[in-house]
């Protein structure tokens, strides 16, 4: 006998979805508006995943001042978990998804554009992220990615070249991989603890005393590897390189950024509560894992040929040394985590939205790829105002001070020193000694090189307005981020403390 | 006095400034006259001064703070006292000479202005050597004399063995200023003052080891100017530079500033009696070892310098065994004949068109009568023959290393008194006796301009009179600040027969060399390529071992720094690093093979190795908990 | 004005950079000029209203930057930096003035006001964090000045000299990060202010540590040996302007950092770091001099002897006494003005004849006299001869060495043998002996433009070694601060002894005069 | 012989490995596909098991939504899967190496 089941719907407070809702609707509009007339132009859509996205924000700012006032918000059967990070991943991922909107209104033509299922698909997709950051249940990560992620695989099928194609069948495959991974590991959590939310594995964990610590580690080992995948952490990074570059550049720039922070959340929740348990296994491979991360990519970024390619070598490196932030796993380092993300996804974003905006549709006679640094040589003479953009971006992707991401290295790096990982400190420093030789090579190319006449007629041919004022807002945050890292820090570190972490 | 001392200090500089301006202009007499005069206006000023502290008084100024800073405080401080005007008046008479005769000496070369602006440079830079009240300030003497001894040797810049013997000179000396240099701050450490009032108050509170330092840091530096062994080879080869420089820099003033040093550091030197001996030994071994390489050398103006050489080992015996006025007191008689003997030979250069080997020249009493009188007048003095100058101050010098019963260094420098009279006679004779040997290269010589002659008059003056007038009021004044100390020989009998022997025998030596050349030279093949006369005319292979030892290996050295270590060591390395980083990624990156299921794969090993650690692990953890149970 | 003069100084020349970019190409020297003049008299007019006889710090200015982190915008000068900073804006006019760069001039005169803000900005913080902007800041100018006007390796040398010094700089980031986490712990609160740091006694084996960090940030950047290869790459690749700047000012940042940061913060680690870094500096005196002996292009002789002379000052800065700190100080301005000077002459020749390999002169000083006389001044400044301005420096610097090692300083003090070695045959090979290329008969005679920078440097040049007290005085007082400073904060037995205490002894007359 | 949860375990392991040694060996898209789909299920198997044996739901919640998003993911794989051999006219991996480096 089935007893009646009765839950208040107080009790489930379902305004814990709202941001995510949010997203979802826009997207059903958007499919609905095509519905009663095709063919409209995506200036349209644009306009209108900008406008839901900027309810989404709200919705998500609002959450954030509730946060403050009343701390942790749980909803929908403890599913949905409003934490300080979820509110500031999501910050990141709606502001980052809305600079990135307007990249579609390019000058040239491109297919994707012209259907609305792809800006319904990215509104799904930032839904699937939100998902995933704002709950510490497996099963709803689990939703969330592969909503996530199933979306953007489409979102870069439909780029619409047979190396869109290509990056997208093999981010499937892997991404179908990982996600075995995730759901073993999973399991085997599930086995040990009998539970699938972070918080109860945790105390329950605790409770005796990690007696299976060998089956623990069977599972951490397993959602680690789900979580490299997503996080491009070598060896499973793969994918990475392959796929920015098949997508087109504002997409890797998308993706070097938001997926990432989505996946830095879940891992924060995942990994810290072992970290601070004393899993010492996980203390070493993390310390493996960013080290060789970093160092690797950084070098293989070295010998790029492709700028865009390049980037994606840099964004590992990135994410490399943000994922030391979980392994010291103090106040510090997560505000750090979230403080250097912000700031990177300007910078980032800034740098591949130029590569988007010297996007040509045909290549050239010998031109291999679609950003290949000799296009870019001697730019300070064709376009000096471009080319010194594009300087910034990169030097602050070096770490030059004052530039933006100076600060979310030093605060990093401080956050390290401060736990007393120096030598880890010291490595994040030389890897970014390192990786100053890869980004200088386009500085070079750009500034002490002479032009060469074959890539004349095809630079900015994708520029808009629309994409300028993007190049323009990150290029500003770029350069005076000195004035918002205070204020950034001090909410940050109020979010990141309140949450525990 | 106070201005007095600025004219006499300064009027060089101005002149030195003025005919600067000009330097790189046409020659224009104006320069010449301007320097000369200004010159004179020093010495005028030198001498009211000399009258002054004469008078018993002495001037002490203090111009300006130099460097001040912690303790150290050092001014721009000038001190006229009995031994800074000794050293005015040689500086300023000789220098006033040279300047009027260079006038005539240079008159067809283009550097003319500048050579002037040099001189004059130099005189200034003396000035402040020996006016100075504290070390530092001599040592900006001491350098400005080296800056001007590298410009006046490399004079003749296109020349090649000009500009080397230039930066010989100046590299040498820069050898012993660092010993000076170290002097200085031993000096500063440890009396917190460079003043010499203050250091030589003082000096004998400090511990016996520091003041023996002391004493050779400082007389490392002073061998250095003064060419002292094993330093001295520059000397020889600065006589590249222009005659009238020889003379003045290389024999009457600048060579003589060690001398100096040592007299006007005598408080610090009479606390060490050991290293004024060590002092007094090497300047009788150089005094013969320079007289030695005189004999045979075939050069005219290289055999005046080491007789210069020579004598300065005579001065520095005195002032090693502490008859510290009598060194001052040769130093300046010196200075007055030997500038005569350059300007001489400076006259024979000019007439034979700048052949130096003494053996083309001969007969030229004839065409020279004035400079061969004036030059005999120099040789003679040198000599040391009563009643010219040498004789008074040389001399002199023999009795102090025998009052002082060193009588190996008596010995030693009655031995060189003899080879001094040969080598200057060999030279004498050569030049302007015999046959006219240099007919053949077709030369016809004339004598110098008849104000040159006038210009070196005072000199031929002071060669004669110095040693005889000057004694008696030199040394009343001179030993108010240097220590008094009379060198008689108390037992008559030895006195005369001491100074009648000296007399004969260096008669004796003038009379063979004039024997030996003065009529037709013979060349006596076999002692000439024998042992001891290849090894002196060789000046005892040093230039040559030198060069061998320290200059060859000192570039092969640099280069294999250069090209060796920091090429392909250093750099080598940095570059290696960098290169290793680069060419991992490019031997890496071929794991990124595109191919997905390789992709795949990487995601599996991955997978299994973490698992494998994973239990790898376990099974330690485990292990370790059971010991722990 | 006076309370803002700082960041005046500091940010003036980048926002005329930054409206430089409107002004037409033709008018870009002028523009630069005057640009560089006014910061240049707004300069001096900072030394005028300086009181030398205040030892600490002038002229703060503070506003927070990121005060959660303890980062505050912190400037200020002593008498240390103060003529470091005239000497930068003086360089920078005299740089630009005599420019002769044809190509893209525009370019150049904005990429060199931004780097003269980055030298003003490193040298007036106080802030490490402020101070490490600048200094990081300040590659990327130079980077592209080397980069885009410089010689046929000029990739190769300008990448190899961002990197090099960046890689050392990120070092020394991680040290002042830990030197912030120490304040933390000491005070509970985060502060990267350098003068607060001040008040910190570290445990001497922390203070090894990071004096170690320091010093790969800053003795790469002076450059010493054996990090020094990137400098004869820069400067051989590098147009005369780059060279001058660079060896002007950029290498005094990192002995001025030295000064700053390693003294003061870490006397112990100082002290016990004294013997190797001193032979690390003779190395540097000997090796470098010898290297430059064996050049045969004269720009690198200079090169070199630039490495010989910041040997020097290092271990003047290590002496740790008055004497010789002021004396690496005074050099530091002395080796600018002089090094400088040397590179611009360099450069009056290879605008002339494009070549630096001395084989292809000799001769020149009859062709060139002007040109030969003012070279030769500046190599006797350079060699070290009483009465020009190197001789204060390097006089005082050894001076000071010598009370802590006799022998040390013995072997150091070639450094005037070698000095003079390597210069006089460079200046011999290139302006004695007779005039041997055709090319080089008719060669002109310095100009106007080449001798309105030059005579100013000639000027000061022999000024400050006649009359030094002007510039040595405040430096010296800010000087005896630090020493004090550094003597009451030691702890080691050695550094006790090694660091003289001032208020005891020397400035018992300043005590005096104080009451 | 009584199956006990551990049997369920050790064969969700064996089809996890399978899957795995699929995933690494097939050339063949599609059959990468199939292997993919194997480890999914693998999981099911061992979540149900788990859940059984635990007494609650959890397990098979999770179970059902790896089936829903196996399901997707097919319909998703699959139209990747045509488009791209109607562009190539092959399935091979080996095929698809234009991007490397």
């Amino acid at each position: 006998m089935l007893e009646p089941i009765t839950v208040s719907l107080a009790s489930l407070n379902v305004t814990t979805m709202a941001p995510m809702l949010i997203a979802i609707v826009g997207a059903l509009t958007i499919l609905s508006i095509d519905l009663f007339k095709d063919g409209l132009h995506k200036s349209l859509y644009v306009m209108v995943a900008l406008l839901f996205l900027l309810l989404d924000l709200g919705a998500v700012v609002d959450f954030g001042t509730i946060f403050l006032r009343n701390g942790t918000v749980l909803g929908m059967f403890n599913m949905m978990l409003i934490d300080g990070l979820a509110i500031l991943s999501q910050i990141i991922i709606v502001v980052a998804s809305m600079l990135f909107i307007p990249l579609a209104l390019t000058s040239k033509r491109f297919h994707e554009y012209n259907y609305p299922e792809y800006f319904a698909l990215f509104l799904f997709m930032i839904a699937g992220f939100q998902f995933m950051v704002a709950t510490d249940n497996l099963i709803m990560i689990f939703i969330g990615l592969e909503t996530a992620s199933l979306a953007l695989y489409t979102l870069i099928a439909l780029h619409n070249r047979s190396k869109s194609f290509e990056a997208a069948v093999k981010y499937f495959t892997m991404g179908a991989l990982a996600a075995g991974f995730f759901a073993f590991g999973s399991m085997v959590l599930y086995a040990i603890t009998g539970s699938v939310e972070i918080n109860q594995i945790a105390l329950s964990l605790a409770k005796d005393e990690y007696a299976n610590i060998g089956y623990v580690l069977l599972g951490i080992t397993f959602l680690l590897a789900a979580f490299g995948f997503k996080l491009s952490m070598v060896p499973f990074h793969t994918w990475t390189p392959d796929v920015y570059e098949g997508s087109s550049a504002a997409l890797a720039g998308y993706m070097s950024i938001v997926p990432k922070v989505a996946g830095f959340v879940v891992a924060m929740r995942l990994f810290e509560f072992l970290v601070h348990s004393g899993v010492v296994w996980l203390q070493v491979i993390l310390y493996i894992i960013v080290v060789v991360t970093m160092t690797a990519s950084n070098i293989w970024a070295l010998v790029q040929s492709d700028v865009k390619r390049m980037l994606a070598y840099s964004s590992i490196s990135h994410a490399g040394f943000v994922m030391a932030a979980i392994l010291i796993g103090s106040t510090q380092s997560n505000t750090g985590l979230f403080l250097y993300w912000a700031l990177f996804s300007f910078t980032n974003l800034g740098a591949f939205t130029m590569l988007w905006v010297n996007r040509q549709k045909n290549l050239i006679a010998g031109q291999s790829s679609d950003h290949p640094y000799e296009k870019f040589s001697g730019m300070i003479r064709t376009m000096p105002m471009a080319a010194v953009v594009m300087a910034l971006f990169m030097l602050s992707l070096a770490g030059v001070p004052p530039f933006a991401l100076f600060w979310g290295k030093m605060y990093m790096i401080g956050a390290a020193v401060s736990s007393g990982y120096t030598v880890l400190a010291l490595i994040m420093a030389l890897n970014s000694a390192i990786a100053a030789y890869y980004y200088l090579k386009l500085i070079v190319f750009m500034f002490m090189k002479e032009p060469m006449a074959a890539y004349g007629e095809n630079y900015l041919l994708n520029a808009s307005l629309s994409l300028k004022t993007i190049i323009g807002i990150a290029a500003v945050a770029t350069i005076f981020a000195v004035i918002a890292v205070n204020p950034l820090l001090k909410v940050i570190t109020l979010f990141v403390y309140n949450s525990g972490y | 006095m106070e201005l007095y001392l600025y004219t006499a200090l300064f009027s060089p500089l101005v002149g030195s400034l003025i005919a600067g301006l000009f330097g790189a202009s046409r020659k224009t007499s104006f320069t010449g006259l301007l320097t000369s005069g200004l010159l004179l206006t020093s010495f005028i000023s030198s001498v009211i001064l000399l009258t002054y502290v004469m008078a018993g008084h002495t001037v002490h100024v203090e111009m300006m703070t130099w460097i001040a800073t912690g303790d150290l405080y050092i001014p721009f401080g000038f001190v006229v006292d009995q031994v800074s005007v000794t050293m005015m008046m040689v500086v300023t008479t000789v220098s006033t000479v040279v300047h009027i005769y260079s006038i005539g000496y240079m008159s067809h070369d283009k550097g003319f202005n500048r050579f002037f602006s040099y001189l004059s440079a130099f005189v200034f830079s003396m000035m402040v050597l020996v006016m100075s009240d504290n070390f530092l300030g001599l040592f900006i003497g001491w350098e400005g004399v080296g800056l001007c001894s590298w410009l006046l040797i490399g004079f003749w810049y296109h020349k090649e063995s000009a500009t080397w013997a230039a930066n010989e000179a100046f590299i040498m000396n820069r050898i012993a200023d660092l010993a000076m240099l170290i002097g200085i701050f031993m000096i500063y450490w440890n009396l917190g003052s460079l003043q010499y009032d203050v250091v030589f108050a003082h000096i004998s509170i400090l511990p016996m080891p520091v003041i023996t330092w002391i004493g050779i840091f400082l007389f490392i530096g002073a061998m250095g100017k003064s060419a002292q062994f094993p330093l001295h080879t520059w000397l020889a080869d600065a006589m590249e530079g222009p005659t009238p420089v020889s003379a003045l820099i290389h024999a009457a003033t600048m060579v003589t500033a060690g001398v100096y040093l040592v007299v006007r550091a005598n408080p610090i030197y009479s606390e060490i009696p050991d290293v004024g001996n060590a002092i007094a030994a090497l300047g009788a071994f150089v005094a013969m070892f320079a007289a030695t390489m005189a004999l045979v050398n075939r050069d005219m103006k290289r055999i005046i310098a080491y007789s210069t050489l020579s004598q300065l080992g005579y001065m520095f015996v005195a002032a090693g065994l502490g008859a510290y006025w009598v060194a001052l007191f040769h130093l300046m008689a010196h200075a007055f004949f030997k500038a005569l003997l350059f300007l001489g030979a400076g006259n024979v250069m000019h007439a034979m068109h700048d052949e130096l080997d003494p053996f083309k020249m001969g007969g030229l009493k004839t065409s020279m009568k004035w400079t061969w009188i004036l030059m005999t007048l120099a040789s003679v003095a040198l000599a040391g023959i009563y009643p010219l100058a040498g004789f008074f101050s040389k001399d002199l010098i023999l009795e102090v290393a025998f009052v002082e019963q060193h009588y190996i260094l008596y010995s030693v420098l009655l031995i060189t008194a003899g080879m001094t009279a040969f080598y200057s006679f060999r030279l004498v004779a050569l030049i302007f006796h015999g046959d006219k040997r240099h007919l053949e290269h077709g030369i016809h010589p004339h004598e110098a301009y008849t104000f040159m002659l006038y210009a070196m008059a005072p000199l031929a003056i002071l060669a004669v009179i110095s040693g005889m007038v000057f004694k008696t009021p030199y040394y009343l004044m001179v030993t108010e600040l240097l220590p008094a100390v009379q060198y008689h020989i108390h037992n008559h009998t030895t006195f005369w027969i001491m100074t009648i022997g000296t007399q004969l025998f260096v008669i004796l030596a003038i009379a063979y060399a004039y024997k030996k050349y003065a009529k037709a030279v013979k060349v006596d093949k076999k002692v000439e390529s024998g042992f001891f006369y290849q090894l002196l005319y060789n000046q005892y292979y040093i230039p040559k071992i030198y060069d061998e030892v320290f200059s060859k290996p000192y570039l092969q050295l640099s280069k294999l720094a250069w090209k060796e270590i920091d090429l392909k060591i250093v750099d080598a390395i940095v570059d290696g690093i960098a290169n290793t980083i680069y060419r991992t990624g490019e031997k890496t990156h071929t794991m990124q093979n595109g191919n997905l299921s390789s992709m795949l794969r990487w995601m599996v090993i991955g997978l299994v190795v973490l698992l494998v650690l994973a239990v790898a692990f376990t099974a330690g953890y485990n292990a370790v908990n059971l010991q722990a149970m | 004005m006076q309370e803002h003069i700082l960041s005046i100084l500091i940010f003036f020349p980048a926002l005329a950079a930054m409206l430089g970019f409107v002004v037409h190409k033709d008018g870009a020297k002028a523009y630069g000029i005057t640009v560089a003049g006014i910061e240049f008299f707004l300069s001096l007019w900072l030394w005028h209203i300086y009181d030398p006889m205040v030892s600490g710090m002038q002229f703060m200015e503070s506003a927070p930057l990121v005060s959660a982190f303890g980062i505050n915008y912190l400037v200020g000068i002593d008498g240390i930096s103060l003529f470091i900073i005239i000497l930068a804006t003086f360089f920078t006019l005299i740089g630009i003035l005599s420019l002769t760069e044809t190509r893209r001039v525009k370019d150049m005169i904005i990429t060199l006001l931004f780097l003269e803000m980055t030298m003003v900005g490193v040298f007036a913080a106080l802030d490490a964090i402020v101070f490490y902007v600048f200094w990081e800041l300040s590659l990327v100018p130079m980077l592209y000045i080397i980069g885009a006007w410089g010689g046929p390796l000029r990739i190769y040398a300008s990448v190899k000299f961002f990197l090099y010094t960046f890689t050392g700089s990120l070092i020394m980031l991680v040290g002042m990060l830990f030197m912030a986490y120490f304040y933390y712990q000491a005070t509970g609160q985060w502060s990267f202010s350098i003068l607060e740091w001040y008040r910190l006694i570290l445990p001497a084996n922390f203070q090894m540590w990071l004096f170690a960090a320091f010093f790969m940030g800053f003795a790469i950047k002076v450059p010493m040996f054996p990090f020094h290869t990137w400098l004869p790459y820069a400067h051989g690749q590098a147009p005369t302007i780059g060279s001058v700047i660079l060896a002007a000012i950029l290498l005094k940042m990192g002995t001025y950092a030295f000064v700053r940061f390693s003294l003061p913060l870490f006397p112990d680690a100082a002290v016990a770091f004294m013997f190797p870094i001193a032979i690390l500096a003779i190395i540097m005196i000997i090796y470098a001099a010898m290297v430059a002996y064996a050049q045969e292009d004269i720009k690198q002789v200079v090169a070199y002897s630039s490495i010989s002379h910041m040997g020097v000052i290092i271990l003047g800065t290590f002496a740790m006494n008055v004497e010789g700190i002021s004396g690496s100080v005074f050099l530091m301005i002395a080796h600018g003005v002089v090094s400088g000077a040397l590179f611009l002459l360099v450069g009056v020749i290879y605008d002339r004849r494009h070549t630096k390999l001395m084989s292809e002169f000799g001769g020149l000083a009859s062709v060139m006299p002007r040109y030969a006389t003012i070279f030769g001044i500046m190599m006797m400044a350079s060699v070290g001869l009483p009465l020009t301005i190197n001789f204060v420096g390097e006089f005082l610097s050894l001076l000071g060495f010598y009370k802590q090692s006799h022998s040390y300083t013995l072997v150091a003090g070639t450094a005037i043998i070698v000095g003079a070695i390597y210069m006089l045959s460079a200046y011999k090979k290139a302006f004695f002996g007779p005039v041997t290329k055709e090319e080089n008969k008719h060669l002109k005679d310095v100009n106007r433009t080449e001798l309105l920078g030059l005579i100013p440097l000639v000027v000061i040049a022999i000024w400050l070694g006649v009359y030094p007290k002007p510039v040595l005085e405040p430096i010296n007082n800010s000087v005896e601060a630090i020493v004090q400073l550094m003597h009451d904060k030691a702890q080691t037995p050695e550094a006790q002894k090694r660091i003289p205490n001032l208020a005891t002894t020397g400035t018992m007359n300043s005590v005096s005069e104080a009451h | 012989m009584e199956l006990t949860l551990n049997h369920y375990l050790i064969l969700s392991t064996i089809l996890f490995c399978i899957g795995l040694i699929g995933v690494m060996r097939r050339k063949n898209l599609l059959m990468l596909f199939f292997a993919t789909e194997i480890l999914l299920n693998a999981v099911n198997v061992g979540m149900a098991a788990i859940s059984h044996y635990r007494g609650d739901y959890t397990g098979q919640m999770f179970a059902f939504f790896i089936i829903a998003i196996a399901a997707s993911e097919v319909a998703v794989g699959l139209g990747l899967l045509v488009v791209w051999y109607k562009r190539t006219g092959k399935i091979d991996l080996d095929q698809m190496t234009s991007m490397r480096g």
